[in-house]
């Protein structure tokens, strides 16, 4: 089997630090192939909610939107989208939320609204979506994101969904009922906050790459935990998994759509 | 209720400046109905929707728009509305007003309008910088423990649109599979306009389903394929592969704007519109 | 979740003193759990049903109660709950709190209770007494259009009990036919615990139906008609003759004290009261 | 056939009032019996809500109470109990709601909560459900109720449901969305406001009875209308239909209830 991709490393990372029957809030991509993976492998009974509705979801190829019919075709039930930010992930029913970002600052801080400024912006991004509030309520949420100086930033141009503010307990202060982002899972390795200021230090790195590879992709300079852990290589059994994962998705997607011929009677 | 043409309901219910919600998340998206107010040339629209996906990218690029009421607006799982960038980075075809909420605080609105409560109540927008670029969003005090809250202004669209697989003679509509927020936003409009994939005698029976009764309903419009990017459960899939090419189409103005002569200008309506675009057929 | 019997999951679950709301809105009435609470001997639980029904009649008249929040207390179609008003009236066995709303103002409560918000907000409560003898009846300020409100403190009982058709054996839960405020009373409690008709290997597929799913439920009890007398749709009807039989068993103390032994004090279980009854079977 | 008796008369006089596909939210007993006699004649197409839920319900024999089976197995559909009142009657989507009480006052106010003073009353009545807020937000309510010094008084012993206050437009100054009560319907005649004061005056009188019969069945000095109309009899047709519907309700309510022989095995 050839070598894993940094993709792959990412997702597999996700997947290890979730734990069966735990509640995660899905979001599409990298997420979503995380959760999967780990229903696959030792979390078959972990709860999935994608946030169009679709609860302890069982989808057997990746969903492309977040809202495929087979995440409803295959969810114990569908829920209308109100409920589930109210009486789910507001009511502090998610264990882990997942959240992406172009920028997240060293404590935490997301942006997914704009580069630039907010009436003029240079890059206008897709918005905050779920995300303010499930970096509030979910009772942990995991940041996943490629790294770059332009995505591990000193400074957002937006805050989007806050992670721990200025740090040092400011969280703690404010009327979010979840922890906090717990763990940053990026192309190198973790990121996880520093247990009293909150800073995101390097935690754990993918065997193979190198304290350097991240201090260069990180803006601010980055410290180091106590102990930097090295997470170990992809197992042939999760790679094989992810793979026929990802070639299932690949196949069924591929599937031209066909509407009833009346509706195309001209063509 | 009346069974019309989606011309003719469009033409009797959504006029220039209108507030228009298109909803549907991620399934059951009313393209018919988009891009039938393209055709009709509607303008000054204030859009509402959680998630603008193509069909807001089109009427934006087209110039219906002024305003826009939303929570997420990408290309899902693919990237940029590259139509709903340019009006928003560099004004073009127009300028577009935009009022930004999250997906929570967007569901609370709609809750409240479908209520005709004049606010919505969540824990929410927390220590982020949307309430500074969104007047909107207020806060409230717990009368009991005084509390501080997260409060939005209810939406009360002028019009709603809906696309659903089934209504019955009388102008009952059931909706099943994905419904996001479609319910909150048709109970909370001035007026209601459905287009479906099939009207039968009698909706199957579905005692704890979701269905707008009849005299919810405005208009109700046969349009097979409605939905089409977008899906109907039941009825068809996600055209996946044509979201993913949209990100082409829409990437520059001129692309885009022979796209929608073709498949939309120049064609008389969603029939059309389908056979223009060689979908498949079974 | 746990399934377990129901004696071992009202000890588990349900202390003296707590709030505990067993919900039902003319159907799927846990009648079962309600008689077990008497078996057990609880003691100034705080009762929270919108309409109490024989089962809070009898809690109430067996002392069992110190308090009850509630919307309309009578039986339906026949009259008064003769334990309720005697306990109010006299307050016999013991005085009674009254928590009074309107169903409109619980249901509110309840959704805020369910969406884990401080207070629910309604256009309810105007310009009539009820506020006057219940001071948790507010008011709130609209912070856009400056409009006066009525304000509940959300209910969130201790323990939730419901009756439901249908569990699978993870314990997701699924109810259907009328499902009154069951799902929000449940959402909003610190335990839930629900006694079903049946235990299956799968639920029936209803994708927009109402389930409660696993991971909101504390303890699954197997109890097969325990709703009667009230009726769990698809499985037996309520049985009308016994609400209006009730009316003279609960008139005076005495009687309704012998019957209360009889049929529930000396029997052991939901199948004794049954069989205690002579109910007739199929 | 025989005569009408005075719940007959009641019944069919409500039912006349009703008008196809006009949207009832309906209660349990005389309201239930009129809007489907409604239903069975002249209105085929009424929309009947009764407040556990059931929406667009065609009961072929009256339910005893609000949430029989029949209901819910003849209703379009169901929804749960909290939006019933919210997305539906306080958003104003009911053109009629029903109500009774123990007491009726001169402007519509009605009790239905206790007799003696709240906290030591000498009846505790079943109290308010959804009456205050129908009261409210229906477009227009029609009040059931036998008439008597007691039940038709001078002044209500708790306020439950708001009419027309203390009169001459004070309700439209409140936030009530509904006109409130434009009739009391009573085993004498119906009682509606004047247009000006809001005083109700007798307005019709079932064929056979008098202004003095009403008169000594109100315990205020009861005004006339400009034209005191006579309500004709119930016709032999409505009669026909209405105790044919109480004989299927007898019918059917008189079935022991079965339950399977596996619960009950002892006995």
């Amino acid at each position: 089997m050839s070598a894993a991709t940094r993709d792959e490393w990412m997702t597999v990372a996700a997947a290890r630090m979730l734990w069966n029957r735990c509640v995660c809030f899905v979001g599409i991509g990298l997420p979503s192939a995380a959760c999967n993976l780990a229903r696959f492998t030792h979390a078959p009974d972990i709860v999935l909610i994608y946030e169009s509705g679709t609860i302890g979801t069982r989808p057997d190829v990746l969903p492309l939107s977040i809202g495929d019919g087979e995440l409803a075709q295959t969810a114990s039930f569908v829920v209308p989208l109100p409920e589930v930010f109210s009486h789910y992930l507001q009511a502090g029913r998610v264990d882990v939320g997942f959240l992406g970002a172009a920028q997240v600052d060293r404590y935490g801080n997301l942006n997914s609204t704009v580069i630039g400024p907010y009436e003029s912006p240079t890059t206008r991004l897709p918005g905050g979506g779920g995300a303010p509030e499930i970096a509030a309520h979910a009772r942990q949420t995991f940041v996943m994101l490629k790294a770059s100086p332009r995505s591990l930033v000193e400074q957002l141009d937006f805050r989007t969904s806050a992670g721990y503010l200025d740090g040092h307990g400011a969280r703690a202060r404010t009327g979010a009922t979840g922890d906090g982002p717990r763990a940053v899972i990026t192309d190198f390795g973790i990121l996880t906050p520093h247990p009293r200021s909150d800073e995101l230090r390097l935690s754990a790195l993918y065997a193979g790459a190198t304290v350097e590879e991240a201090r260069a992709a990180v803006a601010w300079p980055l410290l180091l935990a106590e102990t930097v852990e090295t997470i170990a290589a992809p197992s042939e059994s999760e790679l094989a998994i992810l793979r026929a994962l990802h070639a299932r998705t690949r196949e069924a997607h591929s599937q031209p759509v066909v509407l009833p011929k009346s509706l195309v009677g001209g063509a | 209720m009346r069974l019309m043409s989606l011309r003719e309901a469009l033409a009797a219910h959504v006029a220039d400046g209108d507030c228009v919600a298109l909803e549907g998340f991620t399934h059951l998206i009313p393209f018919a109905a988009g891009h039938e107010l393209i055709r009709q040339g509607r303008r000054n629209l204030h859009l509402v929707r959680m998630t603008p996906d193509l069909i807001y990218d089109q009427l934006i690029g087209m110039g219906c728009a002024k305003r826009l009421t939303f929570s997420w607006g990408g290309n899902p799982g693919i990237g940029s509305l590259h139509r709903l960038r340019d009006a928003v980075e560099h004004g073009w075809p127009r300028p577009l007003e935009l009022d930004e909420h999250s997906h929570a605080g967007m569901a609370a609105a709609f809750c409240a309008g479908a209520a005709r409560l004049p606010f919505g109540v969540l824990r929410g927008y927390l220590d982020n910088d949307l309430d500074k670029v969104n007047p909107r969003i207020g806060r409230i005090e717990c009368p009991f423990s005084g509390e501080r809250l997260a409060a939005v202004p209810a939406i009360n669209p002028d019009v709603t649109i809906l696309h659903a697989q089934c209504a019955d003679r009388e102008g009952n509509v059931a909706i099943h599979g994905i419904v996001g927020a479609q319910r909150e936003a048709a109970l909370a409009a001035g007026a209601l306009v459905v287009t479906v994939e099939e009207i039968v005698d009698q909706l199957a029976p579905a005692m704890n389903g979701i269905v707008l009764p009849h005299w919810t309903v405005d208009a109700v419009v046969h349009c097979p394929g409605g939905a089409y990017p977008s899906y109907a459960h039941g009825h068809y899939t996600r055209d996946n592969d044509f979201y993913q090419r949209w990100d082409a189409i829409s990437r520059d103005r001129d692309g885009f704007n022979d796209w929608m002569r073709e498949h939309v200008l120049e064609t008389n309506d969603h029939a059309g519109f389908l056979a223009s675009l060689r979908v498949e057929a079974a």
